[in-house]
C-alpha cells in the first residue's frame, strides 16, 4: 500500500478515473498546465492531455454550466472550485439546474458532475479563504455532499462520487491535505505518512457515499462531526479523558442515520461538531434528527461546537476555531449533566 | 432638487400612445453580403449592425442570403408555423378555461424557432428556451406529448413535476426547459465542448430572449464558446419586450445585441427573425462555420411578442394595444405564405385548407391529451412518485418521507370511507 | 384604519418611506412602470419619479450589486427579486458582499439594503416560482431575515427593514398576498378585508426585528412557525383540537429565542412547520436551539412538519404542502406521545 | 483516438522556452487620436483595438494624449510609483520572514494605480482590486495604516478580521477589497447610479484583473453602466496572467479587452499600462466623458505582472523566468523616470537619493507598525472584538456566544496560571 496525503490521494483517485473512464474530464481554474493551487490535478494533463484536463476562465458560474452541458452529453465531468469560498458565483447553476435536472426531466436528462472544492479554515486564509459553506448545500435536494477527514476515504469517496450518477459537492479540508491536524496550531506538523489513514491503495477502489464510520468506539457519549474536526475531535476525547464514540459523518447527504442514531441512543449523549458557523448549521440538522429519533434515550441536551456565528475573522483563527478545549468542555457538560 | 442625471431608457410608446418604431433601421431585403463561413470575426462586424433580410415586402426571395429551399420545404415551414400558433392559441384557451394553469404563447416568433430546426440536423442538442416552442413542433415531436407536459397528466414527460411549457425532449435531443431564465445558454456551451472532446460532428444551439441577455449566463456562454470556440449558435430572441420593459433597459438602446459578440471574438448577426428564408439562412451559415471548426455564432433576432408575456399577463398596462400590427417586420407566417404565393407554389385557398386541417389535428390533439388526465380530473399520476428521481437511486430519507406521505393518504382514505360510511 | 391586502400593505411601506426618507429607492426587473408583477410597487414610480423608483436589467446579480453600491453611497435601496427562486444568481453578491461588508471594514463601510422576495408555494407555479430558501440565508452571518404572515406585520416590518442599518431579506409569502390561507385549496378564498390583521394604519409605523409574536396562546403543546403556515397551524389547532400556543417567529434572523423556549418550557411539547424542505431547513435550528435551551421540559420529542425532501412539484402541490392534516397528526403525536 | 477540436489557448511561451510578445500588436507613441470626450461610442471603436501610447522609447512625450504635466506633477507621481514598489518589496520580505500571513505586490503595474488616483479627483470612489495598492499610495494613505491592516495589529482598520492587503479608507473614499475576485466592478456602477440619482458630480471608478473579467460582475457591470450611463470608469488591468492561466484563457485571444466595451454601447481604450502618461490622459478623458454625461468608459491596460501572483505562488512552474526582462512595454518607473530625465529635470543622482529616502520611509513606518502589535507579539487585538460588526448592534445570539469565549478564556487563563504556579 501507498502513503499518500490527502492531495495525492485525491490526485490518484481522479487519475484513476481518468485512466478507466475516457467519459471523466477535469478542469477548473489553474487545474490544467499548473496542476491546481493545491497540487491536487499536479501531472494530469501531461498524461491525459489537454483535451481531457483543462484550464477554464475565471467564471465560476461558467465551469459548473459548462460541466453540466458536458454532462448531458454524456461525459463525467469533475470541475474544481478553487475554494469553497468562491462556490457562490456558481449557486445558481448548482441549485437551480445541476439539483433539479433529473428531477424535473423525470429523468431523462442528468448530469453526474462532481464539483470539489477546498473548504475549512486552519490556515490564515481569512474569511474568504477559510470557508465551510457545506451546510448551505445539504438544504438542496438533489444533490450529494460529502467531506472526507483522511486520504483513504478521499480517494475512495472520491471515486464513488464520479462513478455516480448524481451530482456531488466534495468538500476537501484543506487544513488536513498534507497531514491531520488535532487542533492545535502550535505543535509541529504532522505528515499522512505517521498515520494509518494515509495508506492509500495505488489502483482503483470505493467507498459507497451514504455510509458514516465509527472513528473511534466509546460508550461515555458521542461525537459526531466530519472533515478536519474528526481529529479535533480525537484530541478532545484525550483531553477530557471521557470514552466518547467518535463518529465521522463523511457523506452529509444522504445521511447515515441509522449510525448515528444508534451510537447516540447507546450513549444517551451527543455532541455535534463542524468548523461551519453554527446557526442553520448542518449541525442543526444532525441535532434535530437525533433529538428525534433519539429522544427517549438522551440522557442531556445535544451539544453543537462549531465556529462562531461570524465571518472567519484573519487575526482570531484559534479564538474562532471549535478546538479540542470547546469539544471536551461540551464533552465534560454533556457527560455530567445528570450527575 | 437638483436636476438628476441618471439616465432611464423608455420604450417609444406607452399606452395611449402610437406605437413607433422609428427606432429600427430594417434595410432593405437582399442588401446584407454572405460572408464565407470561415471570414474571420472582425471582417464582418456589419453583420451585427445591419439586418440580414431576404423576403421583401412583395414576397420575393433577394440576394445572396436565399436558401433557395424546395416550395416543399417551404410548405413542410409553413406547416410547422401555423401548427405551432394553433397549438398555441388553443392552450391558451385551455388555460382561460382553467383546464391548464399556465401558458406562454410564442405568436409572432414562430419563424425562429422552426426555421432554425429546420436548417440543423436532428444530431444537433438543441436548448430551448420557453417561448421556442416551434423547436419541438419542427422535429415532430407530438402535439399529445406537449399538451400531456401542459395538464401535468399520466403521461407527462416530466411526471407533474414542472408548470406547463418546460416540455424537453431526449430522443429529439431537445433539452429541458427551465424556469431560471439563461441557465440552458452556457450549459449548450458544455455540449459543444463536450461535442469536441469527443471529436463529434455535433453541435449546439441556445436560445434566450434579449432581456435574459443581462443574467451572468449570457457572459459565461459566450466567453467559454470563444475561448474554447464551441461548435454553438447562441440565439438572442429581441423581441422587444421582457414582460413590462423594454429592450433598452436590457441594454439594446446603444447597440444591438448582435453588437455583442464581436467583443468577444464571435461573429454577431442580426436577422429579421420574421423572415423565415433568413433566419434559416443565417443559421446554415452558423452550423456550416462551426462544423468546419469556425467556433460560436451570436444571432440576434430582431422580432415582436405579440402575446402578453404569458397568462398571467396583460400587456395593455405597458404598451399602446396596436403596437404589434405596427410592427414594421410583420407577421412571419403572413410572410412566408405570401412568398409561397408569390412563387405559384400556395393560394388562400390552400392556406385555409392547411388552417382548417391543422385546426383539427389540434382539436383531436387535444381530445386524446386529456384522455390521458388533466389536473382536476381523470386518470391522475400517483403523488408517491413524487419522491422519485430526486437522486438517481432514493435514498432512506426520501423512502421515509414517501412512506409517511402514503400512510397519511390510507388514512385520509379511510377517513373519507368512515365519514362517507356515516353520511351512508 | 385602513383595510389592506399584503400587497397594499406593502406598497404602503415603500410609499411610506419614499415620502419620508428622500434615500429611499426602489428598484428591481419590472416594479418600475409596471408596478411589479405582483403589484407590489404600483403607482411608485409615477409618485415618486423615475429616479427614484425604476427598472432594472434582468440580471439578480447586477441589482444586488448595484443596490450595494448605492447603499455604500449613502441611499437606502429597497431590491425587488421577482420571486425568491430567483435570488440566487445574487447569491454571491448577498452572501460574500452584503453581508460581510460592515464586518471586514471593521464598520468603516455598511450597504442597508433590503431585498424583498415574494417566496412560497400555493400557486401552482411549479418548482421556480414557489421555493422557500429563507433557510439558507439565516445560515448567512449578517443578514436580517424576516417573513411577515399578515398585511399589519408586512408593513411595520418591511419599515423597520429599510429604516434599519442592516441588510434584510424580506420574504413574503405570495400565497397571501390576498387574503390568509389555512391549507386548504378547496374553500372559497378568503380576503383580508375579513380579518382583523388586515386592518393597517395608513402611516408610519415600525415593527421591530427580532420580536416573535404569540398568535394563539395556549398550554398542550407549541407551534413555533412563519409565512403562510402561521395560518395553516391556526387551522391544525383547530381540527386538532388541541390547545396549542402558535408563536409566528416573524423574524428569523436574529431569533427571538426566548419567545420560543419560554412557551415550549411551558407546553413541554413543540411542533415546528414551515413550508421549505426538510433537510437542513430552518426548522432544523429551531429545533437544535429549543432542544439546547428547553431539554429538561420536553416531554415528547419535537416534531418538523415541513415540505418533503424533493423540489416543489407542480402537479402535486398539496400532497407537498405540510397542510392542515399533517400538522394536526404532529401535534397529537406530540401531546399523546407520554400517554 | 478520434482528432479533437477543442480549442485550447495557450501562452506562447512555458518554463525553459523563450518568452515571446510577438502577440503583441504596439504602435508607436503619439500614434493614437484623441477624440472629443463626448464622441459616441461607435465612432471610437479603434481605441480599442490600438494601444493609447504618449512616452515613446527615449523618454519622450508624444501625441494629442500627452497631458503636459509639469515638472513638479511628475516627480510626485514619480515618488509614489516608486514608494509603491519599495512597500511591496518590503512587506514581501517581512511574509518570507513569517511577520505576515500573505502578500500580493503589483510591481511592474504601479502606474495604473498611481496614474488613475491623480487623474481622479479626491472625491472621486475608488473599488480596488487587490493589486492597485498604488490607489492607497497616491491618495496619500499612511503607510503605516497599510502595514497595520497587514499585520492585523491593534490598528489594523479592518480589526483582524482581513488577510493582508485587504484595506479600504473610507475617508480616502476607497472602497474595501474583497477576496472575492470582480464583485466590486457592479458595485462602483450602483455607486455611480446613486452619484447621479443625487445630482452629483463625483464618479466611480474600478479595476479587475483581465482573468477576473470572465466573472459575472464584468456582465452587470457593463450592462447596468450603459443602461443608466452610470459615471463609472471600469478598469481591466491586462498583466497577461491570472495565476497560472495566461490571458486567452480569459478570452483575450482573438480580441483586446477593451473591445468588449462597444458591444455594450461603452467606449473601450487600450492603453500602454506601463506609460504613466497615457494611463493618467486615457483616464482623465474617461472622467471628463463621464462628468460631461458621457456616460461610462471601459479602459484596458496592458501591462505585465511582474512578481509572482501572490506570496504563495510559484510561476517558474507556468512561465518562463525572464519574461519580465522581455516585456516590450519596459518598466513604469524606469520609463517616467528616464522622461523626467529627457525633460532635464530629474537625474540618477535624484532618483538614488529619492529610492533611499523613501526606504528609509518604509522602514520607519514598519517600525512603527509593528509597535502596534504582529500577529504573534506585542499588543494585539482583543478577540472578543471578533463578534462586533456583524450587525450594527450585536443581537442576542452574539452576545452569548461572546460571552461563552470570555469564559472559556477567563478559564484558560486560569488554568494557565494553575500549572504555571504547579511549575514554579
Ligand atoms: C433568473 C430569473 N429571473 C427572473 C425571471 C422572471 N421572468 C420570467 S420571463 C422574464 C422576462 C424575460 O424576457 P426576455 O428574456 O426578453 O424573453 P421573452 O419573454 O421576451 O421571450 C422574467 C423577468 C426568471 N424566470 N428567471
Ligand atoms: C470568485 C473568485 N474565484 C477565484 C478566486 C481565486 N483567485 C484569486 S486571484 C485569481 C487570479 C486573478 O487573475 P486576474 O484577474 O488576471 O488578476 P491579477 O492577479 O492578474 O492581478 C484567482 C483565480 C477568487 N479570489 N475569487
Ligand atoms: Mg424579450
Ligand atoms: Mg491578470
Amino acid at each position: 500500500m501507498a502513503q499518500m496525503n490527502m492531495v495525492q490521494a485525491i490526485n490518484s483517485a481522479l487519475d484513476v478515473m481518468l485512466g478507466r473512464d475516457p467519459r471523466v474530464v477535469v478542469f477548473g481554474e489553474d487545474v490544467g498546465y499548473f496542476g491546481g493551487v493545491f497540487r491536487c490535478t499536479d501531472g494530469l494533463q501531461r498524461k491525459y492531455g489537454e483535451q481531457r484536463v483543462l484550464d477554464t476562465p475565471i467564471a465560476e458560474g461558467g465551469i459548473v454550466a459548462a460541466a453540466i452541458g458536458m454532462g448531458v452529453n454524456g461525459l463525467r465531468p469533475v470541475a474544481e472550485i478553487q475554494f469553497a469560498d468562491y462556490i457562490y458565483p456558481a449557486f445558481d447553476q448548482i441549485v437551480s439546474e445541476l439539483a433539479r435536472l433529473r428531477y424535473r426531466t423525470a429523468g431523462d436528462f442528468s448530469a453526474p458532475v462532481t464539483i470539489r472544492a477546498p473548504c475549512g479554515g486552519g490556515i490564515r486564509g481569512g474569511q474568504t479563504h477559510s470557508q465551510s459553506p457545506e451546510g448551505i448545500f445539504t438544504h438542496v435536494c438533489g444533490l450529494k455532499v460529502v467531506m472526507p477527514s483522511n486520504p483513504r476515504d478521499a480517494k475512495g469517496l472520491l471515486i464513488s462520487a464520479i462513478e455516480g450518477e448524481d451530482p456531488v459537492l466534495f468538500f476537501e479540508p484543506k487544513r488536513i491535505y498534507n497531514g491531520p491536524f488535532d487542533g492545535d496550531p502550535h505543535k509541529p506538523a504532522v505528515p499522512w505518512s505517521s498515520d494509518p489513514r494515509g495508506e492509500v491503495p495505488e489502483g482503483h477502489y470505493a467507498i459507497p457515499l451514504g455510509k458514516a464510520e465509527i472513528v473511534r468506539p466509546g460508550s461515555a457519549a458521542t461525537v459526531i462531526t466530519y472533515g478536519t474536526m474528526v481529529h479535533v475531535a480525537e484530541a478532545a476525547v484525550r483531553l477530557a479523558g471521557i470514552d466518547a464514540e467518535i463518529i465521522d459523518v463523511r457523506t452529509l447527504v444522504p445521511l447515515d442515520v441509522d449510525t448515528l442514531c444508534t451510537s447516540v441512543c447507546k450513549t444517551g449523549r451527543c455532541v455535534i461538531v463542524h468548523e461551519a458557523t453554527r446557526f442553520s448549521g448542518f449541525g442543526a440538522e444532525l441535532s434535530a434528527t437525533v433529538q428525534e429519533q433519539c429522544f427517549w434515550h438522551l440522557e442531556a441536551p445535544i451539544a453543537r461546537v462549531t465556529g462562531w456565528d461570524t465571518p472567519y475573522p484573519h487575526a482570531f483563527e484559534w479564538e474562532y476555531f471549535p478546538g479540542p478545549a470547546r469539544i471536551a468542555a461540551a464533552l465534560r457538560a454533556v457527560t455530567e449533566r445528570d450527575a | 432638487m437638483t436636476q438628476s442625471r441618471l439616465h432611464i431608457p423608455h420604450p417609444p410608446a406607452r399606452p395611449g400612445e402610437t406605437p413607433d418604431f422609428s427606432y429600427l433601421r430594417i434595410p432593405p431585403a437582399g442588401l446584407a453580403g454572405r460572408p464565407d463561413i470561415l471570414a474571420p470575426a472582425e471582417q464582418i462586424e456589419t453583420l451585427g449592425t445591419g439586418m440580414v433580410r431576404v423576403l421583401d415586402e412583395h414576397g420575393q426571395a433577394l440576394g445572396p442570403w436565399n436558401p433557395h429551399l424546395t416550395p416543399e420545404e417551404l410548405r413542410v415551414a409553413l406547416r410547422h408555423m401555423v401548427l405551432t400558433r394553433r397549438f398555441d392559441e388553443r392552450m391558451q384557451r385551455m388555460q382561460r378555461q382553467g383546464r391548464i394553469s399556465f401558458y406562454m404563447k410564442s405568436t409572432g416568433e414562430e419563424a425562429v424557432a422552426v426555421a432554425q430546426a429546420l436548417a440543423l440536423r436532428p444530431s444537433d442538442m438543441l436548448f430551448p428556451s420557453y417561448r421556442t416552442q416551434g423547436l419541438f413542433v419542427a422535429r415532430g415531436k407530438s402535439l399529445v406529448d406537449l399538451m400531456c407536459q401542459c395538464l401535468s397528466n399520466t403521461r407527462d414527460m416530466c411526471r407533474g413535476r414542472q408548470m406547463p411549457i418546460m416540455y424537453h425532449w431526449a430522443e429529439g435531443n431537445i433539452f429541458s426547459i427551465s424556469g431560471n431564465l439563461a441557465t440552458q445558454f452556457p450549459q449548450a456551451v458544455g455540449w459543444a465542448m463536450a461535442a469536441a472532446i469527443k471529436g463529434e460532428d455535433h453541435l449546439a444551439a441556445s436560445w434566450i430572449g434579449e432581456g435574459a441577455s443581462a443574467e451572468a449566463d449570457f457572459h459565461h456562454a459566450m466567453t467559454f464558446a470563444a475561448v474554447y470556440r464551441a461548435p454553438v449558435i447562441l440565439n438572442v430572441v429581441n423581441n422587444q419586450w421582457a414582460i413590462s420593459t423594454f429592450q433598452g433597459v436590457a441594454g439594446g438602446e446603444q447597440r444591438t445585441f448582435a453588437q455583442r459578440g464581436p467583443g468577444y471574438g464571435i461573429p454577431g448577426v442580426r436577422v429579421d427573425g420574421n423572415d423565415f428564408l433568413a433566419v434559416y439562412a443565417v443559421t446554415r451559415w452558423a452550423a456550416e462555420r462551426a462544423r468546419a471548426r469556425g467556433g460560436p455564432t451570436l444571432i440576434e433576432h430582431v422580432t415582436y411578442r405579440a402575446a402578453a408575456h404569458s397568462t398571467s399577463d396583460d400587456p395593455a398596462r405597458y404598451r399602446p394595444k396596436e403596437e404589434w400590427q405596427a410592427w414594421p417586420l410583420g407577421d412571419p407566417i403572413t410572410r412566408l405564405q405570401a412568398h409561397l404565393i408569390a412563387l405559384g407554389e400556395w393560394s388562400q385557398e390552400r392556406q385555409a385548407a392547411l388552417e382548417q386541417q391543422l385546426e383539427g389535428h389540434v382539436t383531436e390533439c387535444w381530445k386524446e391529451a386529456v384522455s390521458y388526465g388533466t389536473l382536476s380530473e381523470g386518470p391522475t399520476l400517483d403523488p408517491l412518485s413524487m419522491f422519485a428521481d430526486v437522486f438517481a437511486e432514493m435514498p432512506p430519507h426520501l423512502q421515509r418521507q414517501r412512506e409517511q406521505l402514503r400512510r397519511l393518504q390510507q388514512q385520509q382514505a379511510t377517513a373519507a370511507a368512515g365519514s362517507d360510511a356515516v353520511g351512508d
